[in-house]
């Protein structure tokens, strides 16, 4: 059913599948690392779209669920260091929230390599760099996740294939 | 009426031969999970012993998911395209009688009012109900309560009757008939109809009417404690109703993305508290007493008002499905008996 | 009627009586002899009605919160029933003071499916406990009689608080404990050796069948929200459409909630009409939350939850383990 | 429907040499909600701001895209500029192009992909912005110094001479603190009454400065701007008006109790002051022991009391106050020593603490000056000081290191000698810290000008022997055992802090760490801040310090108070929580892990039963808005206003649609 799927961007098509990678980044620190990668020119693949948290305790883990829901490669959480957060505790709860969630999605068949939660201060520029080159080519290893199923009519012939083989 | 013999080895065969002209939809045991009507590969296997499937064919009448158009749209230009409905025949195998004369009430309200559901519709006309008796109730089943029968024919185009080695292939529609125009089916004899009769009557012996369903219809009041004392317990899931052969109420949802998208319906439950939840907040049944009511009233007061018969074929599913043992009929025979 | 049921009704009636409670949550005799259903008893000449056998499997908890306002309720209480109430008192769904816990020793729950004989089908099945506390089913087929052991429901087998961790009153002798034999977090192990893409598979193929009838949700007593994440409109997180990846993203954040809550009571896998095994997925996290905070849910009611706290020392992410 | 301007930056060369901004701008124009969209190539110059405000104008845009650099860098430009055109300025929203993008990758075409996306994401975030406004917040410009040592002295003082209202609350009848009890200080031997006791006249004399002292805080809400404060002022059965503080009184009460200034070497009377040079001078009637409260009768101090400034008939009073701003100075207690059973369990008389030493060698105090040992008066001749009693020791429930202890042991030792030339001094130590100005030379004098004895190792075992006692213990350094007959053992027992600080920073809202110290905001950046804005930290509440440390930690947290008061009034924060109390169920996780207190458990009307129901809600005024309860909701019932699930979906589902739904 393709009139349920936007129309690809002009080129998308011709494109050979580039990871798509979703970056929840701190406003305090790790947004502000990415921000200092940038002023120092620092070259890292083209493949993480961020979106500004205030704090990694903002994020909330069906984000990263949705994330996945959705058929994104990969996600990225990044945080003030432990005892750096302006807030002084969201990272912390963070910290409880994401490996349950690692766990989990793992468990799902989500590979563990897809989702990286790390610390990334606003000096970090280079780790900014190395992080987000270590997981574009980790998720580009794994392949492309799975892409979600668009709502169909079962019944419809153009649709008859199995949902899973 | 006619009747056939066709021998369980020759079954797949046929299955086989039908898919050539059919998408052919039959219980499919496959891997984990309960047993479902699902489109038979060429290479399936048709579950045909055993008790009725947890899950009816309803859903390949009505999907649980169903896409009705989809939009585009970009300023003041929408673009609105109709989904085409289905028009490949299709052969539903080993469909149990309750789920049949389910099928027939489905009709009811889907084609039975001035507008038919197009979807619907398409759907029933290209579709064959190949039945099958039914020789082990399970423990909620209770159609002979709503006068049903495991043997009942009502809706089928064909019923089959385990023989052990073969099946009693009775022949009921005419379009029923075609599909025995196959080699595989040999005749039937008395001997062979006896036996069928005699499977029939076993079975139904396993199942005494419990109440008279007739007499409750009339019983059916608006306040009756009966409602408050099994509703207390009930948990507002939707369970009995999704997995019910006959429920058919839907929602429509429209899932927008970007400036376009997909409306389609869905199952929805008049057990659900959101499902007469009105945009301000008020809900006119606010608790599962009035929830509880409204779907045994829809079923045995209502359907019957409109259409003559009620919207319940004792399938039993509800009964099983209930997580806190709601047992419809215990409801039932509280009403027939006066019980408030 | 067992000693158990005999003290169950004593104490509703006298909980009743000296007006010290407004209802009791009990069990009463089910439409079917392998079924019991929730019951609130509200007189004193009802306690009658309570029954206590291996069947009584709900987990009762599911009602306190929806009890609220009716005054102080009794509540017969498995060991994961206690548990459950534990996690609603930690949770302010209901005040420690508006409960009393009526605390049975538990032996196991039966696990229904494994007592239908030969045709797979319970019509006309009939029960009876035997003095020894065995069961006698006698069907179309004959007469079997078995040990509530030899049928118990999985989450019972690996049980490790079948007796009440919190009660105010407590009835029974006290249970042996389940065979430690059997480890909880076997079936994580089993399913963690699993090659991703197998999981992955594997869990698409649960899921796919889901009804989203919401039975799961609505039997748990943890899962107490007004408006539950996936009927929430705006922001819609969850379609209405059950395609395969809405009702994933339902069971993953439906575990992910439970992280930390969930106490095993089974009750969500028992329930699901595509029986789809939602306690592995529970357990999962519920080893995670042993292993790496050190809570085990639902036996303090002072207790903070562990999605609710951290310690400075918590264990750094060590990035992707690839 | 939204109407959307995009306004892409070519940012000179930075961002046009790698991204074709046309084409993100062309792009841009298709995107839902998009009304106009366009380039230019600086956006931030007055020209370029100029252009977004006639865009708007033109083209009736509600909300603006800026396509650009990094919003920490220009999202308040933006913000400005668009509230010019009269938007809300939180109707603007940054697509980092630069920082996130042209300079850090260096195909155009991957570049130009990625910056579509980034504008994409914004221009769909956008839709679901609201405006958002700050408040006013009316602030009130007065502080309270709970606590009345030098930090709260301190504190007061500075806070005072900038021109605001104080108010200093002191638990004890007198202000003074543990410095009045103390003789001399390190590593000035300057006399600890002759500095401290100006300070305590000029506080109780400053009309600025209101001192409550017998009075405790009760209970603490409100925030910043605006606290409201319960202070119970316990009776004194003295008219603070009435009395002229002539002393009458108690040197005619009968009755005798242990002094708690005296840190128990002496004694006092029922009716007594403190000491000598009290701030107020005026005494207090101990109800627990005075004769009249326990028996009815006696009120010899009535009798004689010629200005009739007694009065039984006292209550406590509860005064209710608000305060812009609270400093906690609340300070430290002495480890008790009876817990260290191989010390003899305090059961020895002649083992005392650091702190009776110092009431021993002080001129005022109960020996007048003269070093006398407590069990039979005489002067010892052999002292052993021990030093990390019950510090840096986790088996005793310290960790941590109590900072002052080898300085004022090597102190005691000074002055020992000083009173007693033919005493020898014995300092059991474990590491000397003399990390302070003029500290390690100090330590450096007593050892070589005042024979002082320092012995590297833990005492195991201090029992009294024949009227002297034996020291047992291990040098470390020549590893062998040790054994020390002295008349007089001096123990350096650790801070810790007070036994009601956790209760404390519960009425605060604050919080404690481990050791139960009040937690500052950042440990290196806000040491004077706690996590509740508008209360400030000085002295050894926060960890133990000595004077100096303190007094520059007062000052501090005075800077911090005038700097909140220089302000006209608050301005409350824009983007904080808000609780939808119709769905919120109230199981309070979000209570648990906001790090700001700012949750509350509240009730609302159910408009369904038209009942209270028990709801969380949000402080606006305590909330800083890092989302971590939005986070932990489950039902999803809390709000963070700008970055609301709503605008991170839409973020995301943007996305979706250009990459996730295609193979």
């Amino acid at each position: 059913m393709s009139q349920t799927q936007p129309a690809m961007s002009e080129g998308a098509a011709q494109r050979a599948w580039e990871p798509v990678i979703v970056a929840f980044l701190c406003n305090w620190c790790s947004y502000a690392g990415a921000d200092l990668a940038g002023s120092s020119r620092l070259h890292y693949p083209a493949n993480v779209r961020v979106v500004r948290v205030p704090c990694s305790g903002r994020v909330n883990p069906m984000f990263v669920i949705q994330c996945f829901k959705r058929g994104f490669d990969g996600v990225l959480i990044a945080g003030c260091h432990p005892g750096d957060c302006h807030y002084a505790k969201g990272n912390y709860y963070a910290r409880r929230r994401m490996p349950l969630l690692q766990d989990l999605l793992g468990y799902l068949g989500v590979e563990p390599g897809r989702i990286r939660f790390d610390w990334v201060s606003a000096s970090e520029s280079g780790r900014f760099a190395e992080v987000v080159t270590g997981l574009t080519e980790a998720v580009r290893k794994l392949g492309p996740y799975s892409r979600p199923v668009p709502i169909a009519s079962p019944t419809l012939p153009t649709e008859l294939e199995p949902v899973h083989e | 009426m006619s009747a056939v013999i066709l021998r369980k080895s020759d079954l797949p065969a046929w299955a086989r031969r039908l898919l050539a002209s059919y998408r052919v939809v039959a219980p499919v045991g496959e891997g984990e999970g309960p047993v479902r009507y699902q489109p038979l590969a060429s290479d399936g296997a048709v579950v045909l012993d055993g008790l009725r499937p947890l899950r009816a064919p309803k859903e390949h009448f009505i999907p649980q998911v169903e896409p009705l158009l989809t939009f585009q749209g970009s300023g003041k230009a929408v673009t609105i395209e109709p989904m085409a409905a289905m028009e490949s025949a299709t052969v539903i195998l080993g469909v149990r009688p309750c789920d049949a004369r389910a099928v027939t009430r489905l009709d009811d309200v889907f084609l039975g009012r001035k507008e038919a559901d197009s979807l619907y519709e398409a759907r029933r006309k290209a579709t064959l109900l190949v039945g099958l008796a039914c020789a082990t109730p399970s423990w909620g089943c209770f159609c002979t309560s709503v006068g049903g029968s495991p043997a009942g024919t009502e809706g089928l185009d064909l019923l089959l009757t385990d023989l052990g080695d073969r099946y009693h292939v009775a022949v009921l529609s005419g379009a029923g008939r075609e599909l025995t125009a196959d080699p595989v089916f040999g005749s039937a004899t008395d001997a062979d109809a006896a036996a069928a009769e005699e499977r029939h009557a076993a079975a139904a012996a396993r199942m005494p009417a419990l109440f008279d369903a007739e007499a409750v219809a009339g019983k059916v009041e608006w306040e009756a404690p009966v409602w408050m004392r099994h509703a207390r317990r009930c948990l507002a899931c939707g369970a009995c109703s999704f997995l019910c052969p006959t429920c058919h109420c839907f929602d429509i949802q429209d899932e927008v993305t970007g400036e376009g998208g997909v409306r389609f319906r869905c199952w929805d439950t008049c057990q659900f508290g959101e499902f007469t939840r009105m945009g301000a907040g008020h809900n006119p049944r606010p608790t599962q007493t009035e929830r509880l009511r409204q779907r045994v009233s829809h079923k045995f007061k209502y359907l019957v008002e409109e259409f003559g018969r009620m919207g319940c074929t004792g399938c039993g599913r509800c009964v099983e499905a209930c997580p806190v043992n709601i047992d419809i009929r215990s409801v039932l025979r509280e009403i027939e008996g006066g019980e408030r | 009627m067992s000693n158990m049921e005999t003290a169950m009704r004593e104490t509703a009636a006298r909980l009743l009586t000296e007006g010290r409670v407004a209802l009791v949550l009990g069990y009463e005799a089910g439409s079917v002899p392998f079924k019991t259903a929730p019951t609130f008893v509200e007189r004193a000449e009802d306690v009658g009605r309570l029954v206590w056998s291996p069947f009584c499997t709900n987990n009762l908890a599911v009602y306190l919160p929806k009890l609220k306002g009716v005054g102080r309720v009794a509540i017969v209480a498995k060991g994961c029933d206690a548990r459950s109430a534990v996690t609603l008192i930690q949770e302010h769904q209901i005040p420690r003071e508006q409960v009393v816990i009526i605390g049975l020793h538990c032996s196991g729950m039966v696990d229904v499916d494994r007592l239908a004989p030969i045709d797979g089908s319970l019509a006309g099945i009939f029960i009876s406990m035997e003095a020894d506390g065995r069961l006698t089913v006698a069907s179309g087929d004959g007469r079997r009689t078995l040990a509530v052991g030899e049928v118990l429901q999985e989450r019972c087998r690996v049980c490790a608080y079948n007796t009440p961790a919190i009660a105010d009153e407590i009835l029974g002798d006290p249970a042996s404990p389940m065979p430690a034999s059997a480890d909880p977090f076997a079936v994580v192990a089993e399913m963690e050796r699993l090659p991703a893409a197998e999981r992955q598979a594997f869990w698409r193929t649960q899921v796919e069948r889901c009804l989203r009838c919401y039975a799961c949700r609505e039997a748990c007593p943890a899962c107490y929200c007004r408006t539950c994440f996936a009927d929430k409109a705006a922001p819609r997180w969850l379609s209405k459409a059950n395609t395969v990846d809405e009702n994933w993203m339902f069971h993953a954040v439906r575990a992910f909630h439970l992280a930390g809550r969930c106490v095993e009571c089974g009750e969500c896998e028992r329930v699901c009409p595509m029986d789809i095994p939602i306690s592995k997925l529970n357990r999962l996290l519920d080893r995670d939350v042993r292993e790496r905070f050190g809570y085990v849910a639902g036996l303090d009611p002072e207790g903070v939850p562990p999605l609710g706290t951290f310690r400075p020392d918590d264990p750094d992410p060590g990035g992707h383990e690839g | 429907m939204a109407r959307t301007g995009v306004f892409v930056c070519w940012c000179g060369s930075n961002i046009a040499k790698t991204v074709d901004v046309e084409r993100v701008a062309a792009e841009a124009g298709e995107m839902p909600g998009v009304a106009f969209a366009t380039h230019y190539k600086y956006m931030c110059s007055e020209p370029g701001q100029a252009l977004v405000r006639q865009a708007i104008a033109e083209h009736r845009l509600d909300r603006v895209v800026v396509a650009a650099c990094s919003p920490r860098l220009h999202e308040p430009t933006f913000r400005k500029c668009i509230a010019q055109a009269s938007l809300n300025p939180f109707m603007a929203e940054m697509a980092n192009i630069r920082e996130h993008c042209s300079w850090v990758h260096g195909d155009r075409d991957t570049a130009t992909a990625k910056a579509i996306d980034l504008t994409r994401m914004a221009a769909a975030r956008i839709r679901r912005n609201e405006p958002l406004s700050q408040t006013e917040i009316p602030l009130t410009k007065k502080a309270l110094v709970v606590g009345g040592g030098i930090a709260g002295i301190q504190a007061a003082l500075d806070i005072a001479e900038a021109g605001y209202q104080v108010t200093l609350v002191e638990r004890t009848p007198s202000i003074g603190g543990r410095m009045a009890q103390f003789d001399k200080t390190f590593p000035t031997l300057d006399c600890a009454a002759c500095i401290l006791t100006p300070k305590m006249v000029e506080c109780g004399s400053n009309p600025s400065i209101r001192i409550l002292s017998y009075a405790e805080v009760e209970a603490v809400s409100g925030y910043v701007g605006n606290f409201e404060v319960k202070i119970r002022r316990r009776a004194r059965s003295v008219d603070m008006e009435k009395c002229t503080g002539c002393g009458v009184c108690y040197e005619k009460c009968p009755v005798k109790v242990s002094s708690e200034f005296e840190a128990g070497m002496g004694t006092r009377k029922a009716i007594y002051v403190p000491f000598p040079q009290a701030v107020p001078n005026v005494p207090v009637i101990d109800r627990e022991h005075c004769t009249y409260y326990l028996k009815g009768r006696c009120k010899l101090c009535e009798k004689f009391c010629q200005p009739g400034a007694v009065n039984f008939e006292e209550q406590d009073e509860i005064l209710t106050e608000t305060f812009g701003a609270i400093v906690m100075a609340t300070g430290f207690d002495l480890w008790d020593q009876s817990a260290l059973g191989e010390y003899g369990g305090g059961q020895v008389p002649d083992v005392i603490s650091g702190l009776q030493f110092e009431r021993l060698v002080n001129a005022s105090g109960p020996t007048g000056g003269k070093v006398l040992r407590p069990s039979d008066g005489r002067e010892p001749k052999t002292v052993v000081f021990v030093a990390c009693v019950g510090s840096r020791d986790p088996a005793h429930g310290h960790p941590y290191c109590s900072k002052v202890c080898c300085m004022y042991t090597a102190k005691h030792a000074l002055l020992l000698k000083e009173k007693v030339p033919d005493a020898k001094a014995y300092i059991f130590y474990m590491d000397i810290r003399a990390n302070g100005k003029g500290y390690e030379e100090f330590v450096q004098r007593v050892v070589e000008r005042y024979d002082a004895t320092y012995v590297r190792g833990r005492v195991s075992r201090i029992y009294p022997l024949d009227g002297h006692l034996v020291v047992k213990g291990a040098d470390t350094l020549l590893g062998k055992p040790v054994e020390v007959h002295a008349d007089m053992v001096v123990l350096a027992t650790a801070m810790e802090p007070r036994a009601d600080a956790k209760e404390m920073a519960r009425k605060l809202g604050m919080s404690t760490d481990q050791d139960r110290w009040f937690t500052e905001a950042h440990p290196k950046l806000r040491p004077v801040e706690v996590l509740t804005a508008g209360v400030y930290l000085a002295g050894a509440c926060h960890y133990p310090k000595d004077i100096p440390d303190t007094v520059a930690q007062a000052s501090g947290a005075a800077a911090k108070v005038v700097d909140l008061f220089s302000k006209p009034h608050l301005l409350s924060e824009p983007m904080i929580a808000c609780v939808d109390e119709q769905n919120c169920v109230a199981c309070l996780l979000c209570k648990e892990v906001c790090p700001f207190t700012a949750i509350e458990a509240a009730e609302a009307i159910d408009p369904a039963t038209r009942k209270p129901r028990a709801v969380a809600r949000v402080n606006e005024g305590l909330c800083h808005g890092c989302g971590t309860c939005v986070a932990a909701c489950r039902s999803t019932s809390i709000r963070l206003r700008g970055f609301s699930d709503d605008q991170i979906l839409l973020q995301l589902e943007s996305l979706a649609l250009v990459h996730g739904w295609t193979k």
